[in-house]
């Protein structure tokens, strides 16, 4: 049973195939990255599993029952969250405020989701900031918090460390590996393939809108396509 | 006291039936809606008030109810109609739908009076029943900006689509907006309809747009208070520049413009600040 | 026939001359200006008091508008929106104080226009400008319809060749679009927004003297009646867009001339707004307005 | 090229700029490290006229810019890539490189664009769409590709890489290399410590909004506290 | 309340006799206000110095209720809770006044209004009315039409005003049918209508032999030029909205227009004259208009009323007002007549000569 599935979705802006066929299904309990050069539709088909684009064909399935004509917010309440590539944070409310927003999702949320949010995420100092007055990789880290308050079984990432450091990457990544050990079904799009390769379970590559590989990390780094599309010369060297 | 309350008895009701008006208007924006129906919706609570006390003899708590309830069916259709719309292009829409009611109610014939209007519309509506009303719809709104319920709406306004992906029902809030704006301006337009016993189409034209965008935007449009201090401010303000006489215009006009660039927030923002500024500490640095 | 054509294109092009300062102001650096019809009948007025003691010819009464049109809206631009524009947060917070601010601007010309002729009608008596009828065939054209088709003609040409392909124009949109990137390009924001406030006073100016000549009088409150006819043609139109200004101000005039030569006039606004109001459940971006760029 | 002295720089009562001084010189490209919220975008922004400088001097080529307007900096040669790309999304990709280059002569910018575009087809794929419209990469390239177009003297990066794929990341950077091989002075904020030092010639770290650290690349990369904090215990023991 | 006022009370006037004056100072109606409060002062002044009310003197307290009907509605209720207040001399916007009206009702304090041609304005027997309907002196109108033997007549109206509506859908009509020409085209306009082009046009194509141009001051100089450039050359007829200088604009183009008005500063009435002298006298040689004789007869008919009721009590007033209106007087308008709380008068027709107000007599008739 896989807890999210894509069967042939496909996006089309008039010419511009931004995603073009993909089937792709995550396990339960697994962290499935996604990998693909810039404009390669990662973003794109983020938007297509959340219902946030319409689809131009092809079909989604939640725990195998079709939804691609769902209404995007009734996802949110079956246990999709995502965090989305550049920052959303409402200006007004504070960093805390912003994290229970996702938490609101549910009349009754259990009882410190928020804490452990702000917590996990290494937002403590910062929760009576509001967004414009925190630097961009602690923007980020709301983003994180915030998907995570909604007490999701899923969570689609979209590049959720960009602007972190090495070192902050690394918290970043134990904290999502944590997370999956608890349970939480991933997919998680990220071009720090070090980091992809120590976090994820499996990988998919995606170049032009379409999969072009899919595996264990180890195997679809060392595939040719993948190299020769997308890595530097640093994970060529490693074949 | 009573003596003052008396000779100001029209300012002070005056007063509560603008907070309501400003409050139709307010309460679509802090949803993000651009939606100035709520001065259309005036202008149907003061006609269908008018016509249903001097035609069918309703006691006025029936009147105010009817126009409330016409003014939110046609809200809500125009929530339906208008959906794809934002921004100044659903101002505009809007306004085009409030400034054709203007024009309807003057061809209107017998049932609007004209150019005249309606007049006699007498009932037994106290300042106190307007006090009382707008009071109840303060007190809900002001339960709609905390907790859960201010945080959708705000999540509404700055980015409905962050706001679906954590599940808020966006257009069913929107919808909403519409409705219960519909509802205040309504409630607003029946209630001086009848304490004026009159109502003439000139009362429900163009102004009233100028007239609630500027008690919003000088008071502050994220809350209710803000329409409140608008409503104070722009019912007060003739009165107190009165001794300016006849420049009285001119001045008001410096004041609305003054406020408009020294006041971003509106004046409620300005003290929200202060308060802020007093309670809160400094930020701690970034993480180490 | 004809000559109902002709009198809406007068009609569409004295709108037109209107919303073009409000439509460039408002599609390029963001600032909607209520003030603009304030502005508009200010720059007449001028004219008049000026016309009442000198002779003068219609080409110098339209250059003291322009200059006062111009000089107002700059005193607008440095006084209000600047400042407001400086301490806003977002551009969208930005655009209702401009607004209100406008709105509170206005009163101050209106006042004072109102308290000079308790709201009785003025016009150019004594300019030197006869007005001439003109017969071709069935259609009758005055020279002052001759100036005002040639000046909308000429200026929304101008106006929008200069938009499209100068690099200011550019810059001038970039300046709406996020104006703290736009000086990082090294574009004088200040600077231009301040020349374009000048080009769109002046075009009030222009207009209020044409229109003052075209009807024969106004008063100081016919700004009002122009300012949302203007912002409902740019709206219908198409925000930022000068086509669609030219569109919207024709179409409207094309409406209400339909109404008046063919029905009662009392019923003039509730079609041409309607009308408006129809586009926009099928347009929602007006008849040429940009597709908002929103992607997740 | 650039000298930066004891800068200082605060939001309200929040000083998150305290006494930093740097310097980018001709040829050479100086990286800027720091955690999240060090307050390097902060002395990026306040070199460039965007945030109001409490106190220190900026000289860029030996004249004193505190003060002066964005848009003049621009002018003197000095140009900033934002943080977060921001890039003028209703504009088309091409006009947003026009304006990238509205400060220099027509001639050279045509030059310069023709360039960006063989740094990166998919602009010109997509030079009539809007800009706003493109991925998050192909937008990080747009706004490097904007900075380049005012051929400019000396250039500030706050995260160039950020969000482009690796083999682009590479090319940027390779880029930035050959800008300062050409003559132009960069001071780079870069996450991506190890490729960015690959690249650098000097480091300066932040930490809290003090300089903790000024040396030159070689010297960073033995460093112990700079390679823990960003080139990963992994690059300690390896 | 029928309680004593302004310490005395009870019988006997007290030294002073307070009115509230509630005008439209400011504003698009400011015309009328300013000229009706001259007309006002004018009157004050010689009641208080030929000692019509023998010791007592009449003050007046202007309030500019501007353009707005909430400002007028609570000068109104200040009026009536101050006890020191023995009347109001009401605004001239209908809108104003229909507000206005019920309040004063309803506390029993006489207001005399002047224009305010709306229906309801006059309520009860508090509410008194100093400008005569222009429906019952347009008679002039169709006199003079038929003396220019006109057969066919258009009619340009502002369907937004109560008044003009009035004169354009139900007035003009009853004329034709009285005086022998046909109504052959009937056009409203709207309340702030500015461009006359096309309405001009249409007009002048027909070529009906009068037109009535029933519009608001500001529009008939714009609508008159457009009639004339489109070739216009019958009768151009009005009404009282063309004085006052609002055609001034249009010039010499606008010579030859007519209209009835209750008042003209050129009628050959002693009393008209009397009042024109000392206008004129006070006031720097200019000319009165109608708002200014309206406002003056108002104020005498205030003066009139408390004289008859001897006291500054509102109720006393009331009745002494209703006995003067049972026998009339003569004023600034002539002689005027009171049907009900409503003035009646014999009206003249005014006409513009090109660069003036003239009168144009009742030769013609
Ligand atoms: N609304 C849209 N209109 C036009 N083109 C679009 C739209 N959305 C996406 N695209 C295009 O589709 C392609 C895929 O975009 P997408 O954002 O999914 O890429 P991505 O894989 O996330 O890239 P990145 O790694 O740079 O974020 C890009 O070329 C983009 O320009
Ligand atoms: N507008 C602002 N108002 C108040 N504080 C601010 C503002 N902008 C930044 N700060 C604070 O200043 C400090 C420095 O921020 P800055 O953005 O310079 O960090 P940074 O080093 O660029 O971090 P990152 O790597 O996350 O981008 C942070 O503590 C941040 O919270
Ligand atoms: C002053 C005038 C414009 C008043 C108008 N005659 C009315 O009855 O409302
Ligand atoms: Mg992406
Ligand atoms: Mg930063």
């Amino acid at each position: 049973m896989t807890v999210i599935e894509a069967r042939d979705v496909a996006v089309h802006y008039g010419g511009i195939k931004a995603v073009d066929g993909v089937d792709l299904a995550l396990e339960p309990g697994r962290i499935c990255g996604l990998l693909g050069p810039n404009g390669s539709g990662k973003s794109t088909l983020l938007a297509a599993l959340t219902r946030l684009v319409p689809l131009t064909r092809g079909t989604l399935l939640l725990d195998g029952a079709e939804y691609q004509n769902a209404a995007p917010a009734s996802l949110a309440r079956r246990g999709v969250a995502r965090t989305f590539q550049t920052v959303r944070l409402l200006p007004d409310l504070t960093v805390a405020e912003n994290v229970r927003l996702g938490a609101d999702l549910r009349r009754r949320a259990p009882a410190g989701v928020v804490d452990d949010a702000i917590e996990r995420t290494g937002l403590g100092d910062v929760v009576r900031a509001r967004p414009g007055e925190l630097s961009y990789g602690m923007s980020r880290r709301v983003e994180i918090a915030r998907a995570l308050a909604t007490s999701p079984r899923l969570l689609l990432l979209d590049e959720p460390t960009a602007g972190m450091n090495q070192a902050e990457r690394q918290e970043i990544s134990e904290l999502l590996r944590r997370l999956r050990d608890e349970g939480l079904t991933q997919l998680l799009v990220e071009h720090d393939v070090q980091l992809m390769i120590d976090t994820c379970d499996d990988l998919v590559a995606m170049n032009f809108g379409a999969v072009v590989a899919h595996g264990s990390p180890a195997e679809v780094v060392t595939d040719p396509d993948v190299q020769r599309a997308y890595l530097g010369k640093k994970w060529r060297a490693h074949a | 006291m009573i003596a003052w309350y008396e000779a100001n008895v029209v300012l002070i009701q005056s007063m509560f039936i603008s907070l309501l008006l400003a409050l139709s208007i307010q309460v679509p924006f802090r949803a993000g809606v651009f939606s100035l129906a709520g001065i259309g919706s005036y202008g149907i609570g003061a006609y269908t008030a008018a016509i249903v006390t001097l035609q069918l003899g309703w006691p006025p708590f029936a009147a105010i109810g009817a126009g409330m309830l016409l003014a939110a069916v046609i809200a809500y259709l125009l929530a339906l109609v208008l959906a794809r719309l934002s921004g100044l292009y659903l101002g505009m829409a809007t306004i085009a739908y409030s400034l054709i009611l203007s024009v309807a109610v003057i061809n209107g014939g017998e049932l609007t009076g004209g150019a005249q209007g309606l007049f006699g519309a007498v009932s037994d509506l106290q300042t106190g029943h307007v006090v009382a009303v707008a009071v109840a719809a303060v007190v809900l709104l002001a339960l709609s900006e905390r907790g859960r319920p201010g945080r959708w709406i705000d999540a509404v306004r700055e980015d409905p689509e962050l706001a679906v992906s954590v599940g808020v029902p966006v257009t069913a809030i929107r919808q909403l907006s519409f409705v219960v704006g519909g509802l205040l301006g309504a409630c607003a337009g029946a209630m001086n309809t009848l304490l004026r016993t009159t109502v003439t189409p000139e009362e429900v034209g163009f102004h009233l747009v100028v007239l609630a965008l500027t008690m919003i935007i000088v008071g502050g449009s994220r809350s209710w208070a803000g329409a409140l201090i608008g409503a104070v401010v722009f019912t007060w303000l003739p009165t107190v520049l009165a001794f300016v006489g006849e420049w009285q215009t001119l001045v008001y006009g410096v004041v609305v413009a003054v406020a408009a660039i020294f006041v971003p927030t509106g004046i409620l923002g300005l003290a929200q600040d202060f308060v802020r500024r007093l309670r809160r500490p400094a930020l701690p640095g970034g993480r180490p | 026939m004809a000559q109902n054509l002709l009198n809406a294109l007068t009609l569409g092009s004295l709108y037109l001359l209107f919303a073009l300062g409000m439509s460039l102001a408002w599609g390029t650096i963001g600032i909607l200006n209520f003030a603009h019809g304030s502005i508009f009948m200010f720059a007449a007025f001028t004219g008049h008091l000026l016309v009442g003691q000198v002779a003068l010819p219609l080409p110098l009464v339209l250059l003291i508008g322009t200059a006062v049109g111009a000089a107002l809206s700059v005193l607008a631009q440095v006084l209000a929106f600047e400042p407001i524009q400086r301490r806003a947060r977002d551009h969208r917070r930005a655009e209702l104080q401009i607004l209100v601010g406008g709105i509170g601007i206005a009163t101050i010309p209106l006042a004072i226009a109102q308290h000079a002729t308790k709201s009785v009608p003025f016009g150019f008596t004594g300019s030197t400008f006869q007005v001439e009828v003109y017969r071709l065939g069935p259609v009758q054209l005055t020279n002052v319809q001759l100036v005002i088709l040639g000046a909308a003609a000429v200026l929304t040409g101008v106006l929008a060749w200069w938009l499209r392909s100068a690099r200011t124009g550019l810059a001038l949109r970039s300046i709406g679009v996020d104006a703290e990137v736009a000086t990082m390009m090294g574009v004088n924001r200040r600077g231009l927004a301040v020349a374009t406030m000048a080009v769109a006073g002046a075009l009030a100016g222009i207009a209020g003297v044409l229109l003052t000549y075209y009807l024969g009088s106004i008063a100081a409150e016919s700004g009002d009646g122009f300012l949302i006819k203007a912002f409902a043609a740019i709206v219908l139109g198409g925000i930022g867009s000068i086509g669609g200004a030219v569109a919207g101000a024709m179409i409207l005039a094309l409406a209400e001339t339909v109404v008046l030569t063919q029905t009662s006039g009392m019923w003039v606004d509730a079609v041409s707004f309607g009308l408006i109001f129809a586009v926009l459940v099928l347009r929602p971006r007006g008849l040429f307005g940009r597709k908002e760029v929103r992607r997740t | 090229m650039l000298e930066i002295e004891d800068l200082r720089v605060s939001y309200g009562s929040v000083e998150a700029v305290r006494g930093v001084s740097a310097r980018a010189s001709e040829g050479r490209v100086t990286l800027v490290l720091g955690a999240n919220g060090a307050g390097k975008s902060t002395t990026l922004r306040a070199v460039a006229g965007l945030v109001p400088v409490r106190s220190g001097e900026v000289r860029l080529g030996g004249a004193p810019i505190v003060g002066r307007a964005p848009h003049r900096i621009v002018r003197d040669g000095l140009v900033l890539v934002p943080e977060g790309r921001r890039v003028f999304a209703p504009l088309t990709v091409e006009e947003n490189l026009v304006l990238g280059g509205y400060t220099a002569p027509r001639a050279q910018a045509q030059q310069t664009m023709e360039h960006v575009y063989a740094m990166f087809p998919v602009l010109r794929e997509r030079r009539r769409g809007a800009a706003g419209l493109l991925s998050g990469g192909e937008q990080q390239m747009l706004a490097f590709g904007r900075a380049l177009m005012s051929s400019p003297r000396v250039m500030l990066l706050d995260e160039p890489s950020m969000g482009l794929a690796p083999a682009m990341v590479e090319s940027v950077l390779g880029a930035v290399r050959e800008m300062a091989d050409s003559g132009i002075a960069l001071l780079v904020v870069e996450q991506n410590a190890e490729l960015g030092l690959e690249i650098a010639d000097d480091v300066v770290v932040l930490a809290r909004g003090e300089a903790v650290f000024h040396g030159s690349a070689a010297e960073a990369r033995s460093h112990a506290s700079v390679v823990r904090a960003f080139l990963g215990d992994a690059a300690l023991t390896g | 309340t029928s309680s004593g006022t302004g310490g005395s009370g009870g019988e006997g006037l007290p030294g002073t006799v307070k009115i509230m004056s509630i005008k439209e100072m400011t504003g698009p109606v400011a015309f009328a206000g300013t000229h009706s409060t001259r007309g006002i002062d004018l009157a004050v002044e010689q009641i208080n110095q030929r000692k019509f009310l023998g010791d007592t003197k009449l003050e007046i307290d202007l309030h500019d209720s501007a353009a707005s009907v909430q400002e007028a509605a609570s000068f109104a209720t200040q009026a009536v809770s101050d006890q020191s207040y023995s009347a109001i001399l009401g605004p001239a916007a209908s809108s104003q006044a229909a507000a206005v009206s019920p309040i004063a009702d309803k506390a029993k304090i006489p207001v005399i209004y002047t224009q305010a041609g709306s229906d309801g304005v006059l309520v009860g027997d508090y509410t008194y009315r100093v400008t005569a309907p222009a429906s019952s002196y347009f008679h002039h109108a169709g006199e003079y039409l038929k003396s220019k033997g006109a057969k066919t007549a258009a009619v340009l109206y502002n369907s937004g005003n109560p008044t003009l509506a009035e004169l354009g859908q139900e007035t003009v009509p009853q004329l034709a049918k009285k005086y022998g020409f046909t109504v052959s085209s009937s056009d409203g306009v709207q309340l702030t209508a500015q461009d006359f082009t096309n309405a001009g046009a249409k007009i002048a194509r027909a070529k009906p032999d009068a037109v009535f141009v029933l519009l608001q001051g500001p529009q008939n100089p714009a609508a008159i030029t457009q009639l004339k450039q489109n070739g216009y050359s019958g009768e151009i007829v009005g009404m009282t909205s063309m004085g006052a200088g609002n055609l001034k604009p249009a010039g010499q183009q606008a010579k030859g227009t007519v209209w009835p008005s209750d008042f003209s500063p050129h009628a050959e009435v002693p009393s008209v004259q009397e009042f024109v002298k000392a206008y004129q006298a006070k006031y720097n040689g200019e000319l009165p208009n109608n708002y200014a004789a309206e406002a003056y007869d108002a104020a005498w008919f205030l003066a009139r009323g408390i004289k008859e009721a001897g006291s500054a009590d509102r109720t006393a007033i009331q009745q002494g007002l209703a006995t003067v209106a049972k026998q009339g007087f003569e004023g600034a308008e002539g002689k005027l007549r009171f049907e009900g709380n409503d003035l009646r008068v014999e009206g003249v027709l005014a006409g513009w000569d090109g660069s003036g107000e003239i009168l144009v007599s009742r030769e013609a008739s």
